[in-house]
């Protein structure tokens, strides 16, 4: 039995880019969005209710297995300078570990399918952004994908690139039902009780894995330096603002913009995928 | 010694019936000794056929309640005594000419059914298959031939008491007197012979033989198909059972049809399993009390044993016939395929009707069940013993 | 000892049957404690002595036949495979499932018909096998209850039948039907179809809901879970004997995106019924036909990683067979339970699923797409897991929490140690099979080791991450378990059985649980049900058609219709 | 011989016609040993083993006279209801020529004339009748009616069961069990 092997995989899945690299991107996150939506009232209550998580996080199984389920889908995606071989990497691994954390927190909706059913349909239109160029590419390391530029394949990239961050809110458990009317407390965004209460809670966990796998796939792979590192926490918290963003200017304008462009534009990314594997 | 005295403690019947049953028990031992030599000669198959159907006939007697036994016992052995006569005589007209007699001591009986309604199947029978015989033996156009073959063919359907000559079945009737005694009994004795006094002397032109193989062929498929949805769908539990016969007859008349060894071979096993399973089921089943709300694990099997699936004796049966539909053209298999699917649909419903069985009737079934598993799991010895 | 691992086990399964029964009939109720030990036995002797004998195939041949077909049996990779699967499943739940000693002796007879089945040398052999396997299975079942018995009794009747004639079908083309022995080209496309429609039956690996979920929604499911676990490898098994048959291949291409279209098909079934089920049993009740499913896109591929995938896939199937009966209804550890079935890292049926889709996604664009429909069903599957913490637990049954311990805890470590079995038990089945160049798609390489699992389109270090993985979610639970005091109920638990979601519990009944996604041919089959039983004759036609009348006058003994019959067929043949 | 033949089968047909218009013992009896008498003539003539030809006059000939013991007193001939018997005796007799067709040159030819014409007049009889002792007799000119169409053995089969059948009661047993 490799125990060395194993010790590294245990850094990585403990310290980076595991559980405490995603706890502190994820805090990072969510602080970014109290302070993006209400400023520092909103930093505030963001910083609250982070505290809170981490006060109820011991006795908490579904918050725990959340948790280690995101650290393992960050260890699935190439992060640089992760303590095991980048090579290691495998989309599916991390589909189906950020998948069974999303779903942890699905079991919030108890009694309210609809939230339910739209993180289910969310997940697999992100399934297909995420699977649509390992199709064409038959492969499933990130840092392969990532690397492709062949430009046969670049629309299906692009394309499934925009299908990910669209669905991206919905999987990461941010409000996206319209919500007319100006003006929107940031505690909306915390709700506490209530059906949403769990799954707010444990999205601080999949912030990075979830826009780690799309910088890890979709970007070419930065260099295994700390420069390279910063570069990919950059693109990370980028595509988290840009989610959240697109997220609640659509709110407030009253549109459902992922629930309504998500499954067609799913379906167009498929089709592409397919004509690039046929004429490739 | 004394459990033979207090059989014999009975009544005694009337004296022509012990005539009769010590009439057939020495033609039985004539037949087996084949004497007169040339008069009487017992074929092999027949002989395994008849060693099968001794313990269905002391079944019937051992079943019988006490008054009853010896009257069973008698009537057995007129049984057995035709069935080695009909096996055993190796002209067919005389074996037509016999059917007749045997036809009416079986209507003799008493019984519900008056004796010239039970007369008429063995009677068409005797007269197809004798005028069936004379027409194909007979110097003449080719029509004629064909249609001694189809009368020959006929004959055998007829005997069996199967579509489209079955006979009226009623609820209660005696064993003896009731369409088991055909169909379940004596019919099998003259299955298996006719084949070969066909083909011994090859008598049959290329056309008479198409037509002899294409009416057994087709009226084996649909006995197949009749008793096969007939024994999952009739409201008579009494013709449920006898449309089982039928599926077992379907088997054997599509076997012999084929005229090719593997089929005379199923025809042989699934008359033996006529004779040794079958029919003591049938009698089984009239004694038995009905199935209680939880069915004990014998029982269960016999759903197994019933839709012809392995270890029991349905499966070689099965298999064979298969592998000669299949050999002469695959189509034959289709219908084969569909019933023995649709036996399973009916083998839960005659199970149940032989409910959970205790005493006399549960030994009784373990033998069944033991004589069904010899022949589902080595048919190849019995094959050996019968020659084919 | 090659004859050893081919003899003992099914002898031992057989003795042990034998003995419980009589146990049983003298009064002493040690069912159990007969049986358990025999399938553990087995298991071990079947092990030690395949690695023992240097893992040779091995055929042993007998001079006489049983009911028709010649008797036989061989041991190879693929048949230590299935056997062991099978074994291992059945010493669950011999061990951890209350049995009288009746049953126990049935269940016992059922293994060692079983292993005796799969180890048949010839396929009428296994036909033979196939049915009396179905045999007895019914038996078990019919004696619990009588729910669900009739459709699983009418498919593996059916199964073993198609199943027969694809044998004598071999037997009149080729000659035999023993498997070392048939000529590569008698297995033509019509005899495969025969022979996958018996196999999908007897696996239930169909689209449609099949005896396989059916008889875990029993009352009782101790039978059910012993036909699945005995019958499930069968029915692959004779997908396996397939590529045996036709030299690693199947005849013509066609077939294996068609088998592989099934089994995504499958899956997404099953999963899409899985998050519509109405109780907790009916979830569990899908997690086989959804392991099936993904297993038979992986083994339908046609190349040796598909294969590979496939076994190991098949093994997580097995297992799940035997711990998803030891579950209780409700609670933490039957969430927990639950997710590992419905394919949670690291767990063997993690493993497995994930090899099987990146076998289809390497083996060609139209199987890649077929992958992802896999991964759909996957993730479709992962969320009823969610759902299932709303449903109403009955408080039924409290499982078996020993059981569930050993189960789990089989299956943890078969997930990490993925690459171990990869390179010591799948791959050898994949290279004795589906040889490399066998096959026209890519040939596909699969590296096992302890660190765990490679293959062109990505790794999975299942012994080193997993490991990992594994050690620090027990390590977690354990913490939970201890942080626990009383009155502090923790937020958010899986079960639903404390705390706030146990109120949302309580408060949500069965019907009020909608489905997640409402496919619109939910209840299509229903739907034509009646149509088909509302079609009647046209009331114009119905003095023609008249069966009841014909069948009157047939079955009444009269006279004039044999004269009318006889008379009609001497017209026809004298004509 | 071929006259003889002839004249046997005309006599058979005659015997078996009366046979199957008559309801009563006499008449059965009479009907019986006319045919016996007839086919045994026709298969002496068509050179079949005399003695086998005497067994088969003798077996119809002790069988029609044990029918007499039992069954409805009388002569029974032609009870109302019994014209279409009488047009089916006309029409078998046909339908046995049309079957034996070329062979009625030779005394084989004629002698299996009779024999068909009795088998398939007795046949109808015995699927149409309801009584006992009717059914008794019909069935014996069956087996004579078979007998005659064989060889030896056959002859001698008929003889025995003509026999047998005659052993049988008549008698109509009282209810159902008939």
């Amino acid at each position: 039995m490799p125990w060395g092997d194993v010790a590294l995989q245990l850094l990585a899945l403990l310290v980076y880019p595991g559980a405490l690299f995603t706890g502190a991107v994820g805090a990072v996150c969510e602080l970014g969005i109290g302070l993006l939506l209400g400023g520092r009232a909103g930093a505030a209550e963001a910083l609250r209710h982070l505290v809170g998580v981490l006060r109820e996080l011991p006795g908490d199984p579904a918050a725990l297995l959340a948790w280690l389920f995101a650290s393992l889908a960050a260890c699935g995606s190439s992060v640089p300078l992760a303590p095991a071989a980048s090579s290691d990497g495998n989309l599916l691994l991390s589909a189906v570990a950020l998948a069974a954390a999303a779903w942890l927190g699905g079991m919030a909706f108890s009694g309210e399918e609809g939230g339910a059913r739209r993180l289910l349909l969310g997940q697999l239109c992100w399934l297909v952004a995420l699977l649509a160029p390992a199709l064409s590419a038959l492969s499933l390391r990130p840092q392969a994908l990532g690397a492709v530029t062949v430009p046969a394949l670049m629309p299906v990239k692009i394309l499934s690139g925009l299908l990910y961050l669209l669905c991206l809110p919905v999987l990461l458990g941010v409000p996206v039902e319209p919500r007319h009317g100006i003006g929107e407390p940031a505690s909306g965004w915390w709700s506490r009780g209530g059906a949403a209460a769990l799954s707010t809670r444990l999205r601080v966990f999949l912030w990075l894995p979830a826009c780690g796998l799309l910088a890890s796939a979709e970007v070419p792979p930065p260099p295994a330096d700390p420069t390279g590192a910063l570069r990919f926490l950059g693109v990370v918290l980028g595509l988290a603002a840009a989610a959240v963003g697109s997220a609640a200017v659509a709110r407030r304008l009253g549109w459902s913009l992922q629930l309504r462009l998500a499954p067609p534009l799913a379906g167009l990314v498929l089709v592409a995928a397919v004509v690039t594997m046929v004429t490739s | 010694m004394t459990a033979l005295r207090a059989w014999f403690r009975d009544p005694r019947p009337g004296w022509w019936l012990l005539l009769a049953g010590a009439a057939g028990a020495a033609m039985t031992l004539l037949c087996l000794l084949g004497r007169p030599p040339g008069t009487l000669l017992l074929p092999p198959p027949s002989r395994v056929l008849l060693a099968f159907s001794a313990p269905a006939v002391a079944l019937m007697v051992w079943l019988a309640p006490r008054g009853d036994r010896l009257e069973r016992l008698c009537a057995g052995l007129v049984g057995l005594g035709s069935q080695a006569v009909l096996a055993s005589v190796p002209d067919l007209l005389a074996v037509a000419v016999l059917l007749v007699p045997v036809g009416f001591a079986v209507a003799a009986r008493p019984g519900r059914r008056s004796l010239s309604a039970r007369v008429r199947g063995p009677a068409l029978a005797a007269a197809l298959l004798g005028l069936g015989w004379a027409l194909l033996r007979s110097p003449g156009p080719a029509w004629l031939g064909r249609l001694g073959a189809l009368g020959v063919a006929l004959g055998l359907v007829a005997v069996g008491g199967l579509v489209p000559y079955l006979q009226e079945v009623e609820d209660g009737e005696p064993a003896e007197t009731s369409y088991l005694a055909w169909t379940g009994f004596l019919a099998p004795a003259l299955a298996l012979v006719l084949p070969f006094r066909l083909l011994q002397g090859h008598l049959l032109t290329p056309d008479e033989g198409m037509v002899v193989g294409a009416v057994l062929v087709g009226l084996g498929a649909l006995n197949l198909a009749w008793g096969a949805v007939g024994a999952w769908r009739t409201a008579s539990l009494a013709e449920a059972w006898r449309d089982s016969f039928l599926v077992d007859w379907g088997f054997a008349l599509i076997g012999l049809g084929l005229f090719e060894r593997d089929g005379l071979a199923a025809a042989y096993l699934a008359m033996l399993a006529v004779l040794g399973v079958r029919t003591p089921l049938a009698l089984l089943a009239r004694t038995a009390p009905a199935a209680g709300t939880s069915p004990r694990p014998l029982a269960l099997v016999l759903v197994v044993l019933l839709a012809g699936a392995a270890p029991f004796s349905g499966f070689p049966v099965r298999l064979l016939v298969l592998r000669a539909a299949t050999e002469l053209a695959w189509p034959l298999a289709i219908p084969l395929l569909m019933a023995m699917a649709l036996a399973a649909a009916h083998a839960l419903r005659l199970a149940r009707a032989l409910g959970s069985p205790r005493g006399r009737d549960a030994i009784g079934l373990a033998v069944v069940l033991a004589v069904s598993l010899v022949l589902g799991l080595v048919p190849g010895i019995l094959r050996g013993l019968g020659g084919i | 000892m090659s004859l050893a691992a081919m003899l003992v086990p099914p002898a031992l399964l057989a003795a042990a049957a034998i003995l419980s029964w009589s146990l049983g009939h003298t009064g002493v109720g040690a069912g159990r404690v007969v049986c358990a030990p025999a399938a553990w036995l087995a298991a071990g002797v079947e092990a030690v002595a395949w690695w023992w004998g240097g893992r040779v195939p091995l055929e042993l041949s007998l001079p006489f036949g049983l009911a028709g077909a010649p008797l036989g049996v061989k041991l190879d990779s693929s048949i230590f495979a299935l056997q062991m699967i099978t074994l291992l499943a059945l010493a669950l739940l011999f061990t951890f499932q209350p049995r009288d000693p009746g049953r126990a002796a049935l269940a016992s007879l059922v293994g060692g018909v079983a292993l005796g089945t799969l180890a048949a040398s010839s396929l009428s052999l296994t036909a033979f096998g196939l049915s009396v396997c179905s045999g007895l299975v019914w038996t078990a079942l019919a004696w619990d209850e009588r729910t669900e018995v009739g459709a699983t009794w009418g498919a593996l009747s059916l199964a073993w039948v198609l199943l027969l004639w694809a044998a004598v079908v071999l037997e009149v083309v080729g000659g035999t039907s023993v498997y070392s022995a048939v000529p590569v080209t008698a297995l033509q496309a019509p005899v495969f179809l025969l022979l996958a429609a018996a196999a999908l039956l007897c696996a239930g690996a169909l689209p449609w809901r099949t005896w396989v979920s059916l008889v875990w929604r029993r009352a009782r499911p101790a039978s059910g879970s012993l036909a699945v676990a005995v019958l499930v490898p069968l029915g692959f098994s004779l997908l396996l004997r397939a590529y045996a048959l036709g030299a690693g291949q199947w005849p013509g291409g066609w077939l294996h995106p068609l088998l592989a279209g099934l089994g995504a098909a499958t899956a997404l079934a099953a999963a899409g019924r899985a998050q519509a089920a109405g109780s907790v049993r009916a979830v569990r009740a899908e997690a086989v036909p959804l392991g099936a499913g993904l297993t038979l896109l992986g083994l339908a591929l046609g190349t040796p990683l598909g294969v590979a995938a496939a076994v190991l896939s098949l093994g997580g199937l097995g297992l799940v067979a035997g711990l998803v009966p030891l579950l209780p209804e409700g609670g933490l550890v039957a969430s927990l339970g639950d997710a590992l079935a419905f394919g949670a890292p690291p767990a063997l049926v993690f493993g497995g699923w994930l090899l099987c889709v990146q076998a289809a996604l390497e083996a060609g664009p139209v199987t890649g797409l077929m992958g992802l429909v896999g991964v759909f069903a996957w993730s479709v599957g992962l969320a009823a897991v969610a759902r299932a913490t709303w449903l109403p637990a009955p408080a039924a049954r409290s499982g078996s929490p020993v059981g569930l311990a050993v189960g789990a805890g089989l299956l943890l470590a078969a997930g990490v140690g993925l690459g171990g079995l990869a390179s010591l038990v799948a791959a050898p089945v994949a290279s004795d099979l589906a040889p490399p160049g066998s096959h026209g798609a890519a040939v596909s390489y699969l590296g096992g080791g302890a660190v765990g699992v490679t293959v062109p389109s990505g790794s999975w270090p299942a012994g080193a991450l997993g490991g990992a993985v594994a050690i620090v979610g027990v390590v977690l639970l354990a913490i939970v378990g201890l942080l626990r005091r009383p009155g502090r109920e923790p937020i958010r638990p899986l079960s639903g059985v404390e705390g706030e979601p146990a109120r949302a519990r309580r408060s949500v009944s069965a019907l009020e649980v909608k489905p997640l996604i409402e496919p619109p041919w939910r209840d299509l089959r229903d739907r034509l049900a009646t149509r088909l039983r509302g079609l009647r004759v046209p009331s114009q036609y119905r003095s023609l058609v008249r069966p009841n009348a014909v069948a009157a006058a047939a079955t009444r003994g009269r006279p004039w219709f044999w004269a009318l019959v006889t008379l009609a067929l001497a017209l026809v043949v004298t004509r | 011989m071929e006259a003889a033949a002839a004249a046997g089968a005309v006599l058979a047909w005659l015997g078996v016609s009366l046979l199957s218009l008559a309801d009563a013992r006499r008449g059965l009896a009479l009907g019986l040993v006319t045919t016996a008498l007839g086919l045994a003539l026709a298969a002496a003539a068509s050179g079949r083993q005399p003695s086998a030809a005497a067994a088969l006059a003798a077996g119809g000939a002790a069988g029609s006279l044990l029918r007499l013991r039992d069954g409805e007193p009388g002569w029974g001939l032609m009870r109302p209801g019994s014209t279409p018997r009488l047009v089916a005796a006309l029409l078998v007799f046909l339908a046995a020529v049309l079957l034996v067709g070329a062979g009625l040159g030779v005394p084989t030819g004629v002698a299996r004339l009779g024999a068909i014409a009795v088998a398939l007049l007795a046949l109808l009889r015995l699927l149409t009748v309801e009584r006992r002792s009717p059914a008794l007799g019909s069935g014996a000119a069956l087996a004579l009616g078979l007998g005659a169409l064989g060889g030896g053995t056959g002859l001698m089969a008929a003889a025995v069961a003509a026999v047998a059948l005659g052993t049988l009661s008549g008698a109509e047993a009282p209810g159902p069990g008939r």
